[in-house]
């Protein structure tokens, strides 16, 4: 494999990570525009355990996601209690608190960015990302994952029928947040340097626009939309300076045509169908 | 030197509340939170750029700016909007991102993602009162804010367009069966939010002498935190939610450093959303039943 | 008859200074259906709005097998043995047909670790057997893996009761179990409410067909402007001349002098 | 003057509207009477183009106007008065009466405000005010001004009287009477079927989105079909041939 196959598919390892966590409370209805802010919270908290205090790798990425988790238990409870495109705004507005608060903070090299010693391949990275989509599978067959679906699409009924929304999307968000913290571990470890700017607004619009456009009804829509994401630009990559360009495009494309998501529940059904009878 | 930083403070609010205001004309007549604004301040103020650098006179660059911002905004109507409507808030909210990537990397594409100086046609015209210094550009800048939402607030109330946004805002339904067209009055909401954003980046240029392909995104945050804080879908609430954090900014940078900014104008935010998430002058009703 | 199952005293609410419930009273015995019938706007919706949770009474009691349901969260009205149907449909689309069934039995699926589990595993196997089964009865087997969405409007409107009953409820509202079906299809829904009464579940339905409350309910409650004007078979009430008047207006010669 | 032939409407999968035909003269008053449910608004919503005609012709004034969007209705002088009045509460009572003639090429001038506050005092003292203010009963008033001020040919009310006391919906049928007077054509959909068939010289029944009667008023203030119709006909007990569905016991 060579250098820049290896490269793309690390990053592509990464991103699915990402998607996940965004589409766990994206699946029930949540737009968290706060998933570099996790991302952020597991790549620096890893890096310090691993760079300072000498933990092994996986040790320092596991701790490094459930402080991101930890983070977002705590700040769930009083952020989730916004609605809708609220809830999206003061995910947003943690998300940038997290980078301005890391920027300043020199401990950590401040705006200069911190290196990070410890260096994860490919093949660990790939792992765990493999890992992560078997959890997502199992999730999305059970309960829980039933009922995200059910409360993103009527949180009173689904409420009647006894279920605790409010604990069920605290699940959801916390759940998302462990796993924004893998990925940001992952991914210090990874390119063993990481600075606040890149944990931007920007990168977590980025990461739901990649659910939304997989879709979020099926567990198969968040790695579809992060390959789209991830693959896309290179495939325009001959087309040097235009390739973000065609890439916007064909995300506009997308979404007039298929507003509902590259891969919707009845497709894969759908699809389940033209299986069996082959 | 509180005086100076209170004008500096106004004066970089008069740009929040243009943003602000288009955010909220959005949001409150359509539901629609459009992430496409920084894309349309950032081509009013970078082709102003060009248009200058390129031998226009300044009028000729600033309209060119501003036609291609009202234009892009009529694109990002017909291809987001007026196909998502009625379904979830965040389709097209996704689609507008997907606008902003591309009309930046479109930029980037023809002139490169650096910064460019840009020479103020005023040159350093200055008032001094006192110790206090008021830069004419931005005093300009100000000054055409306010009177533009007094003008936008005249043309709500006293003209038929106005009255036919209001009722959408109400209520789309209603305002159909009385005969109002939706297709017809969104494209010219978008044509307005969007040169009211497309001025705010003209406005940014001619103050701050400066563009960039992503001079829009901080930007275009801080206008939405400040719509936030005024309270969605609420003009004046705009207005004071603008010059509030352009004040906070500016407080801000004197009194912690220019990187605290965000910390705190995104601190206020957060808790903000989470005090009051309808803002100091919303209603309460709105974003709550509409989502 | 011995206490009554719902037993509802003095309930009261309004909305901005309108009164929609006033003062209403309305007991229905274990096993019993009874209607709940009046024109538009009677508050019939409402009153179940009220036993639901959904609203909070202004006041009055409302006891369900002699449990004050007032002050229990609407979440956990259904561990009461309450459950419903809605006018407008309210499937989750999106789900299958067996999963919005599985959504129904909620309450009994275990705590926070069983959400963990997926669906076919543990407590789960048995509820999603009992699940089918339970469509198997209604006749619904053949649509349990097809999507909510995708399902005509009648067999929705059927597989809405399967969910509700999947909670096991004493209890059963149901709320215009008829709108928007066919001839056809209000036969089929009427022999399956049968089924279920026979069961052991009371139910209580709003619905404007006095056909199929016919062929159903023992006892008709009326409510007009939120009060009940009558009460009894659903004969006698459609010759009870204030129901009549409710329905239909005022007499022409008594808006004369009016 | 309206003449719709065999239109169907349908929410999503829901049929709402069975191919229901219906001929409103000239200075004609129709009531639409029906059970909840039977499809009364939603007749009412297809005739405006709020909900398409699946199927069907629609003539307005010898026109066919199957296609045309809402607006295009409105300017022609079909309007509606929808149930709940709606009128618009962040708007002034003046704004609301504005609204009613956006459809219009031409622009309101005062004298037709005064003409509506002329009829309606209690607007006029109010006529600066949000509409949030009004009663329910000025509400209903205002709905209708503003519907005048479409110059309407023919006003659709839906559910006139609903909410509002004896006294007021006695006033809101004396207005309705006295728009007819001057040449407006009434289509009325009202819960109250005695008072709407007092108030009008034609009536369908719909029963499931059906036509069960179409004729004129009088002779179904006397007919059972009425009574059937909200009210389910005789008692169960009273009709021997009504069996029930299969797989019920007696």
């Amino acid at each position: 494999m060579s250098g820049y196959t290896a490269a793309i598919l690390t990053l592509l390892a990464i991103n699915i990570i990402a998607a996940y966590a965004a589409w766990l409370p994206l699946a029930a209805g949540q737009v968290n525009l706060g998933t570099a802010g996790f991302m952020a919270i597991g790549a620096y908290s890893s890096a310090v355990l691993s760079n300072e205090f000498d933990w092994s790798l996986p040790m320092a990425i596991a701790a490094g996601a459930v402080c991101a988790g930890g983070l977002a238990m705590a700040i769930g409870g009083p952020v989730l209690r916004t609605r809708g495109l609220y809830l999206a705004l003061a995910t947003l507005a943690f998300n940038e608190v997290v980078r301005g608060i890391l920027i300043n903070l020199d401990v950590v090299g401040g705006a200069a960015g911190y290196p990070v010693i410890g260096h994860l391949g490919l093949a660990p990275i790939a792992a765990c990302a493999a890992g992560v989509f078997l959890l997502a599978l199992w999730l999305g067959a059970s309960r829980l994952g039933m009922n995200l679906h059910a409360i993103e699409q009527d949180e009173t009924v689904t409420a009647l029928f006894g279920v605790h929304v409010p604990f069920t999307q605290l699940a959801a968000f916390t759940i998302g947040g462990v796993l924004a913290g893998l990925a940001g571990g992952l991914y210090g470890h990874h390119f063993s340097f990481i600075e606040g700017q890149h944990f931007s607004v920007l990168l977590s619009v980025t990461i739901v626009l990649s659910v939304v456009l997989g879709g979020t009804q099926t567990v198969w829509g968040p790695a579809i939309g992060a390959a789209f994401f991830t693959l896309l630009p290179e495939i325009f990559r001959g087309a040097a300076a235009w390739r973000y360009v065609l890439f916007a495009a064909a995300v506009i494309l997308v979404m007039a045509i298929r507003p509902q998501g590259l891969l919707t529940r009845a497709d894969l059904m759908r699809l389940r169908r033209v299986v069996r009878l082959a | 030197m509180i005086a100076q930083q209170l004008v500096n403070g106004l004066m970089l609010g008069g740009i929040y509340v243009l943003v602000a205001v288009s955010f909220t004309l959005f949001f409150g007549c359509l539901n629609f939170l459009n992430f496409s604004v920084p894309a349309l301040f950032m081509l009013g103020g970078f082709l102003t750029w060009a248009g200058v650098a390129a031998g226009l006179s300044w009028p000729l660059a600033v309209l060119l700016a501003l036609t291609v911002a009202a234009l892009a905004s009529l694109l990002v109507e017909r291809l987001t909007w007026r196909l998502q409507r009625g379904g979830p808030p965040l389709i097209p909210l996704v689609s507008s991102l997907g606008f902003l990537i591309l009309f930046e990397n479109l930029v980037l594409v023809r002139w490169g993602s650096d910064a460019r100086a840009i020479p103020s046609p005023f040159g350093d015209a200055n008032w001094r009162i006192g110790d206090v210094v008021i830069g004419l550009p931005q005093l300009f800048g100000l000054i055409l804010s306010i009177s533009l939402v007094f003008g936008l607030q005249a043309l709500l109330k006293r003209t038929k367009l106005g009255r036919g946004i209001r009722s959408l805002a109400e209520n789309a339904e209603t305002a159909t069966m009385l005969g109002v067209e939706v297709d017809r009055v969104a494209p010219r909401l978008f044509l307005l939010a969007g040169l009211f954003c497309a001025l705010a980046g003209v406005l940014f240029s001619l103050s701050y002498q400066l563009v960039s392909p992503y001079m829009g995104d901080q930007v275009a945050l801080k206008g939405l935190s400040a719509m936030v804080l005024g309270g969605m879908g609420n003009i004046w609430g705009a207005v004071i939610g603008g010059l509030v954090i352009g004040l906070v900014e500016i407080f801000a940078v004197g009194a912690l450093s220019a990187d605290h900014v965000n910390v705190v104008v995104f601190g206020i935010l957060l808790l903000s959303l989470i005090i009051k998430p309808t803002g100091l002058f919303g209603d309460p009703a709105l974003g709550q039943q509409k989502l | 008859m011995s206490a009554p199952l719902l037993d509802i005293r003095g309930l009261r609410k309004s909305f901005g200074g309108l009164d929609v419930v006033r003062g209403l009273d309305l007991q229905v015995g274990q096993g019993e259906r009874v209607a709940l019938i009046g024109p538009n706007g009677a508050g019939k919706t409402t009153v179940f709005n009220l036993i639901n949770g959904y609203y909070a009474p202004d006041a009055g009691e409302i006891r369900l097998g002699g449990v004050d349901l007032v002050p229990i969260a609407p979440r956990r009205r259904i561990r009461h043995g309450l459950a419903r149907s809605f006018q407008n449909i309210r499937l989750i689309g999106h789900l299958t047909v067996l999963e919005n069934v599985l959504l129904g039995a909620h309450v009994h699926a275990g705590g926070p670790l069983a959400m963990l589990l997926p669906l076919g595993l543990g407590r789960g196997r048995r509820l999603r057997e009992e699940a089918r089964a339970r469509l198997a009865e209604a006749g619904l087997a053949d649509h349990a893996g097809s999507l909510a969405a995708g399902l005509a409007y009648g067999l929705r409107k059927r597989v809405e009761v399967v969910r509700a009953l999947m909670a096991r409820p004493r209890l059963l509202l149901l709320d215009e179990p008829c709108a928007g079906l066919n001839t056809q299809e209000r036969g089929a829904l009427l022999a399956e409410l049968h089924r279920v009464a026979e069961g052991g579940v009371t139910l209580l339905v709003v619905e404007h067909d006095m056909h199929f409350v016919g062929g159903l309910c023992g006892r008709a409650a009326v409510l007009n402007f939120g009060e009940k004007i009558a009460e009894g078979t659903p004969a006698e009430i459609a010759r009870e001349p204030a129901v009549i008047e409710a329905y239909l207006g005022h007499a022409p010669e008594r808006y004369a002098h009016a | 003057m309206l003449e719709a032939a065999g239109i169907s409407a349908a929410y999503g999968p829901v049929k709402a509207l069975a191919e229901v035909s219906l001929t409103v003269a000239e200075g004609d008053v129709m009531a639409v009477l029906g059970a909840n449910g039977a499809g009364k608004t939603t007749l009412l919503r297809t005739l405006l183009g709020l909900l398409p005609a699946q199927a069907g012709r629609i003539r307005f004034r010898g026109e066919d106007i199957t296609r045309l969007k809402p607006a295009e209705r409105v300017r022609r002088g079909l309007v509606m008065v929808p149930e709940g009045r709606r009128v618009l509460t962040s708007l002034t009572v003046e704004e609301n009466l504005l609204m009613g003639a956006y459809p219009r090429r031409d622009t309101p001038g005062p004298a037709e405000l005064d003409a509506i506050y002329g009829r309606f005092p209690n607007l006029a003292q109010r006529r600066h005010m949000k509409a949030v203010v009004l009663s329910g009963g000025e509400q209903q008033m205002l709905a209708i001004g503003r519907a005048m001020m479409a110059r309407p040919k023919l006003i659709m009310l839906d559910e006139p009287s609903l909410g509002l006391s004896p006294r007021l919906t006695a006033e809101v049928f004396a207005l309705i009477a006295s728009l007819n007077a001057e040449g407006i054509a009434i289509l009325l959909v009202e819960q109250n079927a005695m008072l709407a068939l007092e108030a009008s010289r034609h009536a369908l029944v719909l029963e499931l989105g059906r036509t069960a009667f179409d004729g004129a008023s009088p002779a179904l203030l006397q007919d059972d079909r009425v009574r059937r119709a909200y009210l389910g006909g005789s008692a169960p007990e009273d009709t021997p041939h009504h069996t029930p569905p299969e797989g019920v016991p007696p």
